[in-house]
């Protein structure tokens, strides 16, 4: 069973996430907010359970899908959504918008446009925590789609042989886009490929936070410890379509419904009253300040200004010198 | 003759060139049931089934190379890229193995290979989506360099794409895809490689441009016929071949270029041909030429900063006006 | 046992290998012969034997240590040696040298100068082989270090997936230049990495014919009817320096010694004549007529002519239309 | 100062910079015991053990953007590609990781990375690993791209880079490398970026060139010297940030241009000097600036051709002269 708090804090961010991305569907559908948008409804309990055992000193590094990481390893409803929308006082300035929104004050290295581009950087993120000594540890993100990718074999050998701190969390939602995972994947358990790497691989439910909770602690000890990485699948679903407007003709209306009658919110829920450690009236006031907190950032964003165009060229460049 | 979305013209050439031919076949990520997320393929599976209409898992080095293995072994295909930027992740298959391989092999391979996707700003995709990186491809020798503005141009050039024994950028921009235009219905319709369109016929300055660029010329140069200057718009259409002697000729009548790319300024294509210009054309320069590129940033998200950061059709006429020293 | 007229080719082809890089290391050492040139030496079972399953139609992508692979796949040496010579009656008319020869003719396309470069061309060569239905199978060589490359994941994926008629063969010549397989490659055998894929994977002494052929021979009839592609790995050793001149500070003279008495020729020889298959003198006539070959070849390079100049920007393209 | 070769230089610099700066280290393939298949790290593991001094597997993508990593989380990479050509195979971990992190993440980010290893030709390893690829990284903005061509500006210039917050590409030249010059013990030199360097004053015709070209445009310019003709010769050292005034001043005197280079000459970075020169100093143009670059085919092997395709000493001259309009 995990802790009171830790708990609260899942709980907290799964409905955060859920509140934060259904806002957005729903700006973006107003024509409020503009370009992909790739949303994480469904998956919430994947970065909720993982970030819980993370401090702001752990790095994480993200995916096209990047909302709910970014939430969950700390971020502010306001920044993201403001980032979202291309304000100013998003975490990014408006800059990078919702495929590259980054937190790097609170370890968050970033969502990720590139399929299978983070994960070599979670990667060098653990060999500096290793070199110095720090105990931090790093997750890499990604899909089953980005399992495919060549980082991900270079960045999973790197680490293995290296040892780092550093724990792989394939979120295997059945698809890539529209390409269904067995069409593009040659192993039906992602995480069998641990053991191209002499590594542990295991795959958990992705819906159930305890699942993912129970896998993830033996990973984070294990990285802590100095013996190196882990694989874990987590295999969930992706309610929305790839992109607001996606036809799907991939896939049934019946698959989807029958993922929604799994769905991890309201799964835990059931469990923390079932274990009686809060009360309904506690879980529906959680419920509540999440709604308002993802109404709240919607006016900070909509109220917020644009980034000033003649700022069109800073940053570019660090224009310090040496930084010792 | 028939009304078509680029697009849409784009579809049909694949199709009539798989029925044509039936070494012809697609691969890429999500050409199948979705059609790919551009609408290019749409449907195609249904006709020619899902072995030439293929789904390819997400790795690109991996398909683009399969794509080069394939060619050699007598196979044609037409590999799409979902987002031209991705060439980045197969840099070395396109650069070191379908751009070497025929020349470093003596001569002895034909690589009838198509790489096609489309890039470019205009759907809020940000730094890592909105590329234009035709530049590169144009820098290392080997490969052609195919840059559709039009309908027309996007199927009379594809299919000579399709129809070339050797390895093909083939430059798609999404935001043309769903603008239309007449396209030939001739089957066999093609446009040959290293022949620019003169869009525009003028007397006083030359504008080159290519993609979105095309229109956004045009543009300038009914703005800068309001006053008075008549402006010659060029699309090279291809980049490899390079047609010089239609943008050379027009300057040596002109005196004057401008040219403008979505990619950015910096080493972009254009300074090739502003300095190619100015080598062929010195003694009928009347000014030096001058070049609209991306700025030197990657591109942002923000609306406003992707518009500040992007030429447009104000800093065409500008330019213009720069070189004729009516400014 | 192998069949009598395939072990002639089979010793036969160890034998012009062998010949033909030591000429080759004597062109190189009295100056006639320059660039980077990547030995086979102590390698040679493998390509010989897994050629021998191969027919001129059958495909082999190659590596930068390439020589083997092209003799054993059919080039003669004249055409080979001419070519890591630079002249005009080389493979490529001088313009590949070592590093990148190739004969399409054979079905061989290409030595390849980037680790792991050559691994997707093969995949692709199989691809075109299942489309057109026409029963050739590829091969794809590599080293132990290149499996550690992202284009040998996706290649192996791909082949999987679409079941292509390929067998991988590792060549594990326990390093790459100077690293220990051990400090690069995080598993001891890399044929597990077959169970990355869900193909099978086995590892075999490279040095040793038989067993080589034996698992070949499986992979072969699995591609051949439609199962899909097997990982093969060779365990064998590199005799010589990375380049001519390499101190080679990684590795002891001792561990070198002992290799060498693992020699796959003599291994091979041995067996032979045990089986009876064929006399010493008939053993030694093909020894002979090899090295008289390789003394030919490079005679045939030294007066053979450079490539005109005038031909330099010749076949960068090919000038016909449609070849249909 | 003490007499070293371009190898020595940069390998040492590396050894000050990390006795100086525990955060600084090196990976690469091969840089352990055999000290980089061109001895720049000769040795360095034994002072610094093989945390320090790590052996990568070969897996170009994987450890350069472990480099991106580990500068972001505080440590100072300088990671080693035994040939630049291998960019290709890391090119998305470059151009769209490094290059963009800062800039897209809001200024929030810094990443302290040196990219460094040597191109070019000079060994006869042929089409893939001969290749002079720093244009690309002046196109895509967000990289700093330095190219020594002497020992002490590869000491001054690597220092630099290792203490820049910035992901620098560093181009050495292999065949440079042996070469031996003066270099300053000062362990804290260096020269800043943005600063060309002026090899030879003259005043009749100015010649840009990198890398092993320098000394080339030197040859040509001894003997032009012996026509009379006085050839100002120009390394930019750096191409981001570039020191455009240096060049376009010394245009100014001379009236004519020259730019050489063993990168492709289509659309090389010559374009964008030759641009730039042309758009700032085109009333002080005598001739149109000519640019000479590697043909446009791959690099073959064979020597003669290699020569062929690439500019040679007599070539510089020449070029000069039609400047000069002397031929
Ligand atoms: C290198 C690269 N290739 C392709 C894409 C286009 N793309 C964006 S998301 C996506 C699917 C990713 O699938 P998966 O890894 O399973 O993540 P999911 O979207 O299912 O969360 C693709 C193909 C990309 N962004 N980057
Ligand atoms: C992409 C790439 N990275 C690095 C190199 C440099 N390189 C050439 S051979 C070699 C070692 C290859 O090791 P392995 O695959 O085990 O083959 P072996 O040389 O042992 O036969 C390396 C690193 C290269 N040619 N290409
Ligand atoms: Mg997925
Ligand atoms: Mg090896």
């Amino acid at each position: 069973m995990i802790e009171k708090e830790r708990a609260r804090r899942i709980y907290q961010n799964m409905n955060r996430i859920r509140c934060f991305e259904m806002k957005a569907v729903s700006l973006f559908e107003s024509n409020k907010l503009r370009g992909s948008v790739h949303l994480y409804v469904g998956e919430e309990a994947v970065a909720a359970t993982v970030c819980s055992h993370l401090s702001d000193e752990d790095y994480i590094a993200s995916t096209h899908r990047g909302h709910g990481h970014c939430i969950a390893k700390g971020a502010t409803l306001d920044g993201a959504m403001a980032e979202l929308m291309g304000k100013a006082t998003g975490y990014c300035k408006g800059r990078s918008g919702s495929m590259h929104i980054a937190d790097l004050s609170k370890g968050n290295l970033g969502a990720n446009a590139i399929v299978g581009g983070g994960i070599p950087i979670a990667t060098g993120a653990a060999l500096a925590s290793k070199m110095q000594n720090n105990g931090r540890v790093s997750v890499s993100f990604f899909g089953d789609g980005a399992s495919n990718e060549g980082t991900f074999h270079e960045s999973l050998n790197l680490a293995a042989v290296w040892k780092l701190p550093i724990i792989f969390v394939c979120e295997n939602n059945l698809y890539g886009i529209s390409v269904p995972a067995w069409q593009s994947t040659s192993v039906k358990d992602i995480s069998v490929r641990g053991a191209a790497y002499g590594i542990p691989g295991v795959t958990v439910d992705g819906n159930d936070v305890e699942a993912i909770d129970e896998a993830f602690h033996t990973a984070y000890e294990r990285a802590r410890s100095g013996e190196g990485p882990t694989l874990i699948e987590c295999k969930t679903y992706r309610w929305l379509g790839h992109w607001t407007g996606d036809p799907q003709p991939y896939r049934t209306r019946e698959e989807v419904e029958e993922w929604k009658q799994k769905c991890p919110i309201k799964r835990y829920r059931s469990k923390l009253l079932e274990e009686g450690l809060f009360t309904a009236e506690e879980l529906e006031q959680i419920e509540k300040s999440a709604q308002e907190e993802a109404d709240r950032a919607a006016e900070f964003a909509l109220s917020s200004p644009d980034p000033d165009p003649a700022s069109l060229l800073d940053d570019v460049f660090y224009e310090g010198g040496d930084a010792q | 003759m028939s009304i078509k979305t680029y697009a849409m013209a784009i579809h049909d050439v694949m199709a009539e060139e798989m029925r044509r031919d039936k070494r012809v076949f697609i691969m890429g990520e999500d050409v199948e049931t979705l059609g790919g997320v551009f609408g290019c393929t749409r449907d195609l599976y249904k006709e020619f089934g899902t072995e030439r209409v293929r789904n390819t898992p997400i790795s690109e080095a991996g398909f683009v190379g399969a794509g080069i293995g394939a060619a050699c072994a007598g196979m044609r295909p037409i590999v799409e890229l979902m987002y031209m930027d991705f060439t980045f992740v197969a840099m070395d298959q396109l650069l070191n193995q379908a751009a070497k391989t025929r020349y470093i092999f003596g001569g002895n391979a034909r690589i009838p290979l198509v790489i096609r996707g489309q890039q470019g700003i205009g759907r809020g995709n940000a730094a890592t989506h909105s590329q234009s990186v035709e530049t590169f491809f144009m820098h290392i020798p080997g490969l052609k360099v195919a840059c559709p503005s039009t309908p027309a141009d996007a199927a009379g050039l594809l299919r000579t794409a399709i129809r070339d024994d050797n390895p093909v950028m083939f430059f798609e921009h999404k935001a043309l895809y769903a603008g239309k235009g007449e396209v030939p219905d001739d089957p066999d319709f093609t446009i040959p490689f290293g022949k620019a369109d003169v869009k525009r016929e003028g007397t006083d300055v030359t504008i080159v441009a290519n993609l979105l660029y095309v229109g956004r010329a045009l543009e300038a140069a009914d703005e800068l016929a309001k006053e008075g200057i008549s402006a010659e718009v060029i699309d090279p259409r291809t980049l490899v071949p390079l047609d010089m002697s239609t943008i050379t000729e027009s300057v040596k009548k002109t005196g004057r270029l401008v040219v403008v790319h979505e990619a950015h300024r910096n080493a972009g294509w254009g300074a090739e041909i502003a300095s190619q210009v100015t080598e062929e054309a010195f003694p009928y320069l009347d000014a030096a030429p001058l070049r609209l590129g991306t700025a030197a940033c990657p591109l942002p998200f923000n609306l406003e900063l992707e518009n500040a950061a992007t030429p447009q059709v104000a800093d065409i006429i500008k330019a213009a006006k720069t070189v004729l020293y009516r400014e």
